[in-house]
């Protein structure tokens, strides 16, 4: 880092010193001025994190043994080896040992931003939190944004520059790259292209700006797999010119997706739980429900939330559209009638709800059915009150395909004599049909920033090690707009740099610290008087003031979306492609925990299939089957336009019938260790002409299996009989919950206190307990992830989680009811109940399981024997067992990721939800030293915190006035399996639906409820 | 004739009987008597430094408080180690060139850190939090010994779990007024349950003895 | 005293007898002779004999019955201090004193040490182990483990007279021969 | 009196014929004091001793790369481990049942075979004791941590937990079975101490025998406190098994949870002891030509045994299936029907062809009295009873509460490798029993020997006479 910089930090802080606020900015800067800890990263980092790959058995065989060893040294009655303190030589300030500080930045999804709090622990990021006062976080984060803490540590991450394989210098590219230039700028850099995907930081623009005015004749493209070019094109064909639609979920009574899965991806997602469940949730017994309506070609957690679901394929939607828009009167044509029944009553309910309804549409879907949501949110009054349009929040708004198309053209074309690739992966995840790779080729001289090693940087002479965002300075919108100063929490450790240093290489800066760059841009916009002062509020608050686009008002063109682009009903197969809800586009392949996050629906783990309905699975003869290795099912051929893949085929109740969907991002070559030849590539199947589903798909079985790690024992009959029996989940409509809000309690007898032999035990003082809002979740999965990261649980890989040995300590389990065709489908996150009458403990031989004087369910890791007794007599197998060394107890990296405050458990240990004691014990400790009674949500559990959802609550069951005591006694209040006397802490408020009366029962979810006879279908 | 064996082996016979039968037990005995020795938890064995620093002469000479170097005590986990930087305050100028303080004034130089042995060095699954302690009246000399008398720092105390509930246990048998806390040489009154009886009331010391006090 | 002079170094006199019958009836002429330090050495255990040199009960039962008390009160006891008074924790709700659960072990202890006490008691009371004994001396004996019926007077005895006590002896019905065991 | 007992069918011996006090030393002797050992032993020995090592690979591959190798999982927690702990223990049961119960009830026809009933019941444990150990996470802290003592944690055992209970009841099982045996053995290392003519056997016999010289006070002594022996060891072995039950029946897994449990349990135990008392001493009598003291009556009495026990266990299975239903609780009720008809109905079936259907051939004499038929039928029972622990453990967790956590189970290499190295470990333990020490108690055997007079008047001695 550059002395001036260091200079003006400090100058900063001591403006700062006046300040108090509960986060503080701190400069990365200066603790890593200090040599001492500089020496120490590098000690740390580099060498040894390359010594780790070496993946000889011996090594491997030594680790075991070490840990043994080490295992033996958790015995009370063995020596320790002996530590090092190594002290700062200058303490930073604000750095109090043993405390963590928190920094407020932000994650980039698909190149938005998403605000975050960062908690440090002497200058180790460890945990990402959710940044209140960032519009599209509100508190919260998604798994991804948890998961980012996991891509920093990745011992995987490319940690030099190469050139065409040879380690390269900085200063060494730097010169390479002079000649070029010079050429460039003699054309005018008519052979030059820049390649990013999609750009919201105005730092990152202005940079791209001022290149292409050095170079006017150069250009800039743009693309990733999963963008906005149709909702764009939506919009141009609805109000003649290119807006950003935001909606206000919150003020929207019925809402009906057109395949818009708005809770499970996109820049607003958090945002949209929030509000959506906000109108979930019943407080008391009276409520103002949401009513969700959902039409979409492959099933999705937001079609899961849905009062109403239609399965059809992604083709046939257009179709339902323009019915819908026909019944409210809009001049449409090409309705599809085959579905009135349906459509009738929502149309009659989308019009009660004038104003106060919302129609959204999915961006797997094409422009005119967007345009009709526009058009149809017009007609119903809702423009300006639950969706307002503001401006385009990228950078340069283009329709990202066309570029790409342009780009391969040139390239192919052997226009391009210069092509830097700013991010991004296009080699493997372009559409099939370009070409990009051979095309690529031409270019004379490829230049890859990048995270990783990946498939584009082995096909580019030069390959530049990216700095990850939590160690790099840039800037970024939100979906809003709203731009928040990205902050690096560490030094980057394998030495990268950001966009903003490469570029200014470019613009001839030689190596200018992004920081500069970055703080440049801003002093412009900020102007001079009181830049600090602004600049400082920026970065604390980690949200510009007021920097939101304003709203802007539309007006309809009536325009081609009237006569539908293609014909709808096209026969035979479709298939349709998605973004993975773990992995994304493929971008975090390489993280373990995403990896490992059961998909929302599936409970697949660590791989793609192919999704198709009972019926289809049935005509094809398919079968799965649950083993004690996995679970197997038939490896079927996907052959689509003249390309042919062999997936698993996997069967998923709800999907259209003649429709197989395919995930995008997996079947990666180079992602990393964890990533690589992992599941199918579906870019190799998709097409620029459809890239979200296309006609003409073939499938064949090919008799061959495959075993596939699902966290959750396939679908039967016999589970949703139980599941029905059993009373685990339950839900009930409005109505009923109306005339008897005591469903839930009346659905199983709870014992009373006194029902035992023994006299039940009192807690004085604090006795914790949580509650879980079945309406409320969506089963978004970021509380896992989340209590992967707090609590140091490790990854254990495919062959481990197909043998049912996973390690989340919360998990989201998935029911279904109502047959195979259309089910409701049901999530309940199931964590330790921390019951009063604890089954496990009373077996547990050593006393490494007992309660504590709080009413937790304590396990003592170093107590415990690894009986497994006590999962046995766990009734709700919440308990995870280290069945062998998961840890890794050798990367550094790694090491540095751990949470200080949680044990790392080693080889042949129970472990389990803790309510995230270390927590707990921290506030208290806090209280007690400040001589005060501990506050009501002044803890927070790890799942708590980042549920977008707010449906965990968390708190102090003996203080009447707690919020958890108060949703406890909700009349939907139940305890899961509390029939068995185990009196669990944790409880749930059973789920409340709000479908429409008018609608036609087998129209709905459930409809099937008859057709349960078809029982035959998965379960063989 | 049948006879095998001497008439010595009578007396020999029931003896080793006896010694076998005692020696099972001794042999618990020894393994118990180990585990609680020096030997294994390192009590009272002084510690070679990079630095041969002496808290008797810091703390019982100069009288320097010991929050002056571990700064954190009072509000954080750790008492925390002091950066090179606290030492130079005053060597800077005191013993600027002896040759013993040679390495603090290297590592001020050259920016890399002293590494001190640790002394106290509990087991990775134990969480102490020193802020909690010394906020409710225990001294540091109650775990950490008369350090203003220790010329090289060795460990007090056995440090093992059932050191720690002797105190969670019976509070009242080690708490001092919070004004004293910070004394090295305070010695207890002969009224010591009464007041710590008090004391535990004033301060409402309620150390706990569950698992997740100290383990998670 | 002559007796004395007579009898150093010698143990007893052994008479060897043909079968179970015979060594039945003639210990009990021995006992009405009135001779009471006299010992029978069979390859198994025969209620006959010891009848007829009429030896008291055992008292080895009592000494059972004293351990196993012992054995459930150790047994006991250190589950109630444990569990109420060494380290009173919270398990599944269930109380401190789980009296019902603390049974089993107790019971388990009361057993392990009534066994303990019959076999050290036994080996005690037969002053076991004792691998040297005169009776060895007595080249036959090797058969009493096999098939022979052993009849021994110790010299201590009061009415013992190495003359008239071998007269006596051989004069029984089914005796083979007498020996003298040397001490 | 042993005219009174039922077993005792007039006609049929329980030692052949013509035998005197020397010929039953001499017979059960030289078969330890042969010089030259016999081939078939040796050859035995090697097979049991290459399974043997078997089982040393499985603990070190275990130790060293952890549990998972076997095929435990979430929520199968338990597999073959418990399987063949509870096995194992169930077998050694007989051994203990001959000795003490039998003698407490004077059924003379006993003294033939409990000595190597007694050895089995010793060796079995031995293997079952394996399993609590190494079926923990942490075998190395779990082998000291399960005991109580004063430890510097200030901790101690949970006296709730039934897997404490086992540890109290297998130890004083296998100390009393231990001691029990050893006793046994004192005076028949006598003989075997004056029998032999090698210097060195002499003294190590007779260190053995502690200097026992068959005096009658000792004898005297000796038999109250064999007799004592035996009257604690009855409710013990009764204990022993009833415990292994409650690890089950106080869980409250579907399956576990029933109270049908402890008498079962102790019943199916002495079930697959006579069956492998029987598999021991058919091969036994055979090669070392015993037939006379192991008669007909003996095979033909533990036969009955057999089927005895087994009718209580078949009762068991009925009631566990009654009460599941008449429980009408969902959780039973499903257990049950997933047990007759779930992933796993073949074993639940198997076992019953096993356990129920095979045993009642023994009604017809024939097959009774025809031992090879009876040999068979000792094998399938222990296939039965390893199935039976299969269905209880597997069976009852693989599907329990919440159908989202269900899972399959199934054994990996690595467990059979331990199965068969316990198995090893068994049949190397007796090899090397039957050679250096008399696998028949030839003191009780005398005892027996019409004129024996051990019983006083009115024994056999007089009946003989």
């Amino acid at each position: 880092m550059s002395q001036e910089s260091f200079v003006d930090l400090s100058m900063v802080r001591r403006r700062l010193a006046g300040s108090g606020g509960r986060r503080y900015w701190k400069s990365l800067e200066e603790l890593a001025a200090t040599p001492g800890f500089q020496n120490f990263l590098e000690r740390e980092f580099p060498e040894q994190a390359s010594e780790w790959s070496d993946p000889s058995g011996r090594r491997e065989f030594l680790r075991i043994m070490g840990a043994s060893l080490a295992l033996a040294g958790l015995t009370a009655c063995t020596r320790q080896p002996e530590e090092k303190i190594v002290p700062y030589v200058k303490s930073p300030e604000q750095v109090v040992p043993g405390r963590p500080l928190f920094f407020a930045t932000s994650v980039l999804d698909q190149g938005f931003a998403k605000g975050v709090l960062v908690e440090s622990h002497l200058g180790r990021p460890t945990k990402i939190e959710g940044n209140p006062e960032h519009p599209a976080s509100l508190g919260a984060t998604d798994a991804f944004g948890q998961a980012t803490i996991l891509g920093l540590y990745d011992p995987d991450r490319s940690k030099t520059i190469t050139n065409r394989g040879e380690i390269r210098t900085w200063g060494a590219f730097l010169t390479a790259l002079q000649p070029a230039l010079a050429a460039q700028k003699a054309l005018g850099g008519a052979g030059f292209r820049i390649l990013t995907e999609t750009v919201t930081s105005p730092t990152l623009a202005a940079q791209l700006d001022a290149l292409l005015a050095q170079y006017p004749a150069a250009k800039w493209h743009q693309y990733q797999p999963v963008s906005a070019d149709n909702a764009r094109a939506g919009a141009e064909l609805a109000f003649g010119e290119a807006l950003a639609a935001q909606y206000r979920l919150a003020e929207a009574d019925v809402i009906l997706s057109l395949e818009a899965d708005f809770l499970g991806s996109g820049p607003a997602n958090v945002r949209l739980i929030r509000e959506f469940s906000g109108r979930r949730r019943i407080e008391g017994e009276h409520a103002r429900l949401n009513r969700l309506y959902v039409v979409e070609g492959s099933p999705s957690i937001t079609g899961a939330a849905a009062d109403h679901r239609l399965p059809l394929r992604s083709s046939e939607i257009e179709g339902v559209a323009r019915a819908v828009a026909a019944g409210l009167g809009l001049p449409v044509e090409g309705a599809d009638r085959a579905h009135a029944a349906w459509v009738g009553p929502l149309v009659k309910d989308l019009r009660k709800h004038g104003g106060r309804s919302l129609v959204l549409a999915g961006e797997s879907q094409p422009a005119e059915v967007h345009a009709l949501a526009h058009a149809m949110n017009g007609e119903l009054g809702n423009l300006g009150k639950t969706v307002v349009f503001t401006a385009p929040v990228e950078a340069r708004p283009l329709n990202q395909l066309a570029s790409l198309r342009d780009l391969v053209a040139d390239m192919a074309g052997g226009e391009v004599a210069l092509l830097l690739v700013l991010g991004g992966n296009p080699v493997y995840n372009a559409p099939a049909d370009l070409a990009l790779a051979a095309a690529l080729d031409q270019v004379p001289l490829r230049i890859h920033l990048g995270l990783y090693q990946d498939e584009t940087a082995e096909r580019c002479h030069w390959h530049l090690a990216e700095a990850h965002g939590l160690e790099s300075w840039s800037d970024a919108r939100a979906f809003d707009g709203s731009v928040s100063i990205v902050q690096p929490l560490i030094a980057p450790l394998y030495g990268g740099k950001s966009a903003h240093e490469v570029l200014a290489a470019f613009l001839g800066f030689g190596d200018r610290a992004g920081y500069q760059v970055v703080r440049e841009h801003w002093k412009g916009l900020f102007g001079a008087d009181d830049f600090e002062g602004r600049w400082q509020r920026a970065v604390h608050d980690g949200v510009v003031a007021g920097s939101a686009l304003p709203e802007k008002p539309v007006t309809l063109a009536s325009g081609d979306w009237v006569r539908p682009a293609r014909q709808a009903r096209n026969p035979g197969l479709e298939i349709a492609f998605r973004a993975d809800p773990t992995i994304g586009d493929g971008r975090f392949a390489n993280n373990g925990w995403l990896q490992e996050l059961p998909k929302p629906l599936t409970k697949l783990t660590w791989e793609n299939a192919a999704l198709l309905s009972p019926r289809l699975a049935a005509r094809l003869g398919i079968a799965v089957s649950s083993t004690a290795s996995g679970a197997t099912t038939d490896l079927v051929e996907l052959r689509y336009a003249g390309n042919a893949l062999k997936v698993p085929a996997w069967i998923v109740p709800g999907h259209p019938e003649d429709s197989v969907t395919l995930h995008l991002g997996y079947g990666r070559r180079k992602a990393g260790r964890v990533g690589s030849g992992l599941g199918v590539n579906a870019y190799a199947l998709r097409r620029s002409d459809g890239l979200w589903f296309g006609a003409g798909l073939e499938i064949r079985k090919t008799g061959e299996r495959a075993i596939l790690a699902c966290t959750q024992d396939h679908w039967t009959i016999e589970h949703e009989t139980q599941t029905t029996k059993r009373h685990l989940v339950r839900s009930a409509d409005l109505a009923e919950f109306e005339r008897n809000p005591h469903f839930a309690r009346e659905m199983s007898e709870e014992p009373p206190a006194d029902l035992s032999m023994y006299p039940a035990h009192t807690y004085r003082g604090h006795a914790w307990g949580m509650t879980i809002d079945l309406s409320a979740c969506v089963g978004c999965n970021a509380c896992v992830v989340a209590c992967q990261s707090e609590n140091n649980i490790p990854v254990v890989g495919k062959d481990q989680v197909a043998r049912g040995r996973e390690m989340q300590w919360i998990r989201i389990d998935r029911y279904y009811q109502g047959g195979l065709d259309n089910p409701e489908t049901h999530h309940q996150p199931v964590l330790c109940m921390h019951c009063e009458n604890a089954p496990c403990e009373v077996v547990c031989p050593v006393a490494a399981t007992v309660h504590s004087d709080e009413g937790l369910n304590d396990m003592v890791y170093n107590r415990c024997v690894g009986t497994r007794y006590c999962s046995n007599n766990c009734p709700y197998k919440v308990r995870r067992f280290n069945f062998f060394l998961y840890q890794d107890w050798d990367t550094p990296s790694l090491k540095l990721m751990r949470n200080p405050d949680v044990t790392v458990r080693s080889r042949g240990v129970m472990e389990k939800c803790t309510y995230c004691v270390q927590r707990i014990n921290q506030a208290r400790i806090d209280a007690k030293n400040q001589d005060r009674p501990l506050r009501d949500g002044e803890i927070e559990t790890a799942c708590q915190s980042v549920c977008p959802a707010r449906a965990i609550v968390f708190g102090d069951v003996n203080d009447p006035k707690s919020r958890v005591t108060g949703q406890k006694s909700s009349p939907r209040n139940y305890g899961l399996l509390a029939d068995l006397n185990t009196r669990p802490r944790t409880s749930y408020l059973a789920s409340v639906r709000n479908p429409n009366p008018d609608m036609p029962r087998e129209a709905g979810p459930g409809a099937a409820r008859a057709s349960l006879e078809l029982g035959s279908g998965p379960d063989v | 004739m049948s006879q095998v064996f001497h008439r010595s082996m009578n007396t020999l016979a029931r003896a080793s009987l006896a010694i076998g039968l005692l020696g099972a037990g001794g042999g618990v005995g020894l393994v118990m008597a180990v585990s609680r020795s020096p030997y294994a938890t390192r009590q009272g064995v002084a510690r070679e430094q990079p630095v041969p620093f002496s808290h008797q002469h810091h703390v019982g000479g100069m009288g320097i408080d010991c929050r002056y170097c571990h700064t954190a005590v009072e509000t954080s986990a750790v008492a925390g180690i002091p950066p090179t930087k606290t030492c130079m305050n005053c060597h800077s100028q005191i013993w600027a060139d002896s040759p013993a303080l040679e390495p603090v004034r290297a590592s001020f130089r050259t920016g890399n850190s002293l590494q001190w042995v640790r002394v106290y060095d509990l087991p990775e699954f134990v969480y102490f939090d020193h802020s909690a302690h010394v906020n409710k009246g225990v001294g540091c000399s109650t775990c950490h010994g008369r350090v203003d008398l220790m010329p090289l720092l060795s460990q007090e105390t056995s440090l093992l779990m059932e050191w720690c509930l002797e105190c969670h246990r019976a509070p009242e048998r080690f708490l001092r007024p919070k004004g004293e806390v910070y004394n090295a040489a305070y010695q207890p009154p002969a009224n010591q349950l009464e007041l710590g009886k008090q004391l535990v009331k004033l301060y409402d010391a309620k150390p706990r003895t569950s698992c997740s006090t100290c383990h998670r | 005293m002559s007796a004395e002079v007579a009898t150093s170094g010698l143990y007893g006199l052994m008479a060897e007898f043909r079968g179970p019958h015979e060594i039945v009836a003639g210990a009990r002429l021995v006992t009405e002779k009135g001779y009471r330090r006299v010992d029978g050495y069979t390859p198994y255990p025969m209620e006959d004999l010891s009848e007829a040199l009429e030896l008291p009960r055992s008292v080895l039962p009592k000494l059972v019955l004293g351990g196993g008390i012992l054995g459930c009160l150790l047994g006991y006891g250190l589950e109630y201090w444990s569990a109420v008074i060494a380290y009173p924790l919270n398990i599944g709700g269930r109380p401190l004193h789980s009296w019902p659960s603390f049974i089993v072990p107790a019971f388990e202890t009361t057993i392990l040490f009534a066994a303990g006490t019959a076999v050290l008691g036994m080996l005690a009371l037969n002053g076991l182990p004792q691998p040297y004994h005169p009776v060895f001396n007595v080249a036959s004996f090797a058969k009493a483990s096999r098939d022979g019926f052993f009849l021994a007077i110790e010299a201590t005895d009061p009415k013992f007279d190495r003359a008239d006590t071998r007269r006596f002896l051989e004069s029984l019905h089914g005796v083979v021969q007498v020996s003298e065991i040397e001490e | 009196m042993s005219s009174a007992n039922p077993m005792d069918l007039p006609g049929a011996p329980i030692l052949g014929p013509g035998h005197t006090l020397g010929t039953v030393t001499d017979k059960i002797g030289d078969v330890v004091l042969t010089r030259k050992t016999p081939r078939g032993w040796l050859g035995g020995f090697a097979i049991a001793f290459g399974l043997l090592q078997l089982m040393l690979l499985a603990v070190v591959n275990l130790l060293f790369v952890g549990i998972g190798v076997w095929g435990v999982t979430i929520p199968i927690g338990w597999g073959f481990d418990i399987i063949n702990f509870v096995w194992w223990i169930g077998i050694g049961h007989a051994g203990t049942l001959i000795s003490a119960i039998l003698l407490l009830m004077r059924q003379e026809w006993r003294m033939s075979i409990n000595r190597f009933a007694e050895a089995m019941t010793l060796f079995a444990v031995a293997c079952a004791a394996f399993y609590p150990i190494f079926h923990t996470g942490r075998p190395w802290v779990a082998a000291y941590w399960l005991l109580p003592y004063p430890n510097t944690m200030g901790l101690w055992p949970n006296f709730r937990s039934p897997l404490i209970w086992d540890v109290f009841a297998v130890s004083t099982y296998a100390t009393v079975s231990a001691l029990f045996w050893y006793v046994g053995l004192i005076p028949d290392m006598a003989t075997l101490r004056d029998k032999t003519g090698s210097r060195l056997l002499k003294v190590v016999y007779g260190m053995g025998a502690l200097g026992w010289r068959g005096s009658i006070r000792h004898w005297h002594n000796y038999e109250t406190a064999y007799l004592l022996l035996a009257g604690l060891a009855t409710p013990l072995v009764v204990s022993v098994h009833t415990v292994v039950s409650f690890d089950f029946a106080t869980g409250l897994v579907p399956g576990w949870h029933a109270t049908i449990f402890p008498p079962y349990f102790v019943a199916g135990a002495v079930y697959a002891g006579f069956a492998m008392v029987l598999t021991l001493a058919i091969p036994l009598r055979w090669y070392y030509r015993l037939q006379d003291f192991i008669t007909m009556r003996h095979l033909e009495n533990m036969a009955k045994v057999m089927m005895a026990t087994g009718l209580v266990v078949a009762y068991g299975y009925v009631i566990e299936a009654f009460m599941a239903w008449y429980s009408g609780n969902t959780y039973e009720m499903f257990m049950m029907k997933n047990r007759m008809t779930g992933p796993y109905a073949v074993m639940y079936w198997c076992l019953i062809l096993c356990n129920v259907v095979t045993p009642n051939l023994l009604w017809f004499k024939r097959l009774r009295t025809s031992i090879p038929f009876l040999f068979l039928v000792a094998l399938v029972v222990s296939v039965g009873m390893w199935l039976e622990r299969f269905v209880i453990i597997v069976t009852s967790l693989h599907r329990d509460f919440l159908p989202a956590s269900w899972g399959m189970y199934a054994g990996t290499k690595y467990d059979w490798a331990a199965f068969i190295g316990t198995i090893g470990l068994f049949l190397t333990l007796f090899f090397l029993f039957v050679r250096v020490l008399p696998a028949i108690s030839m003191f009780e055997m005398k005892t027996i020997l019409p004129g024996s007079g051990a019983h006083g008047s009115g024994g056999e001695a007089e009946k003989a006479r």
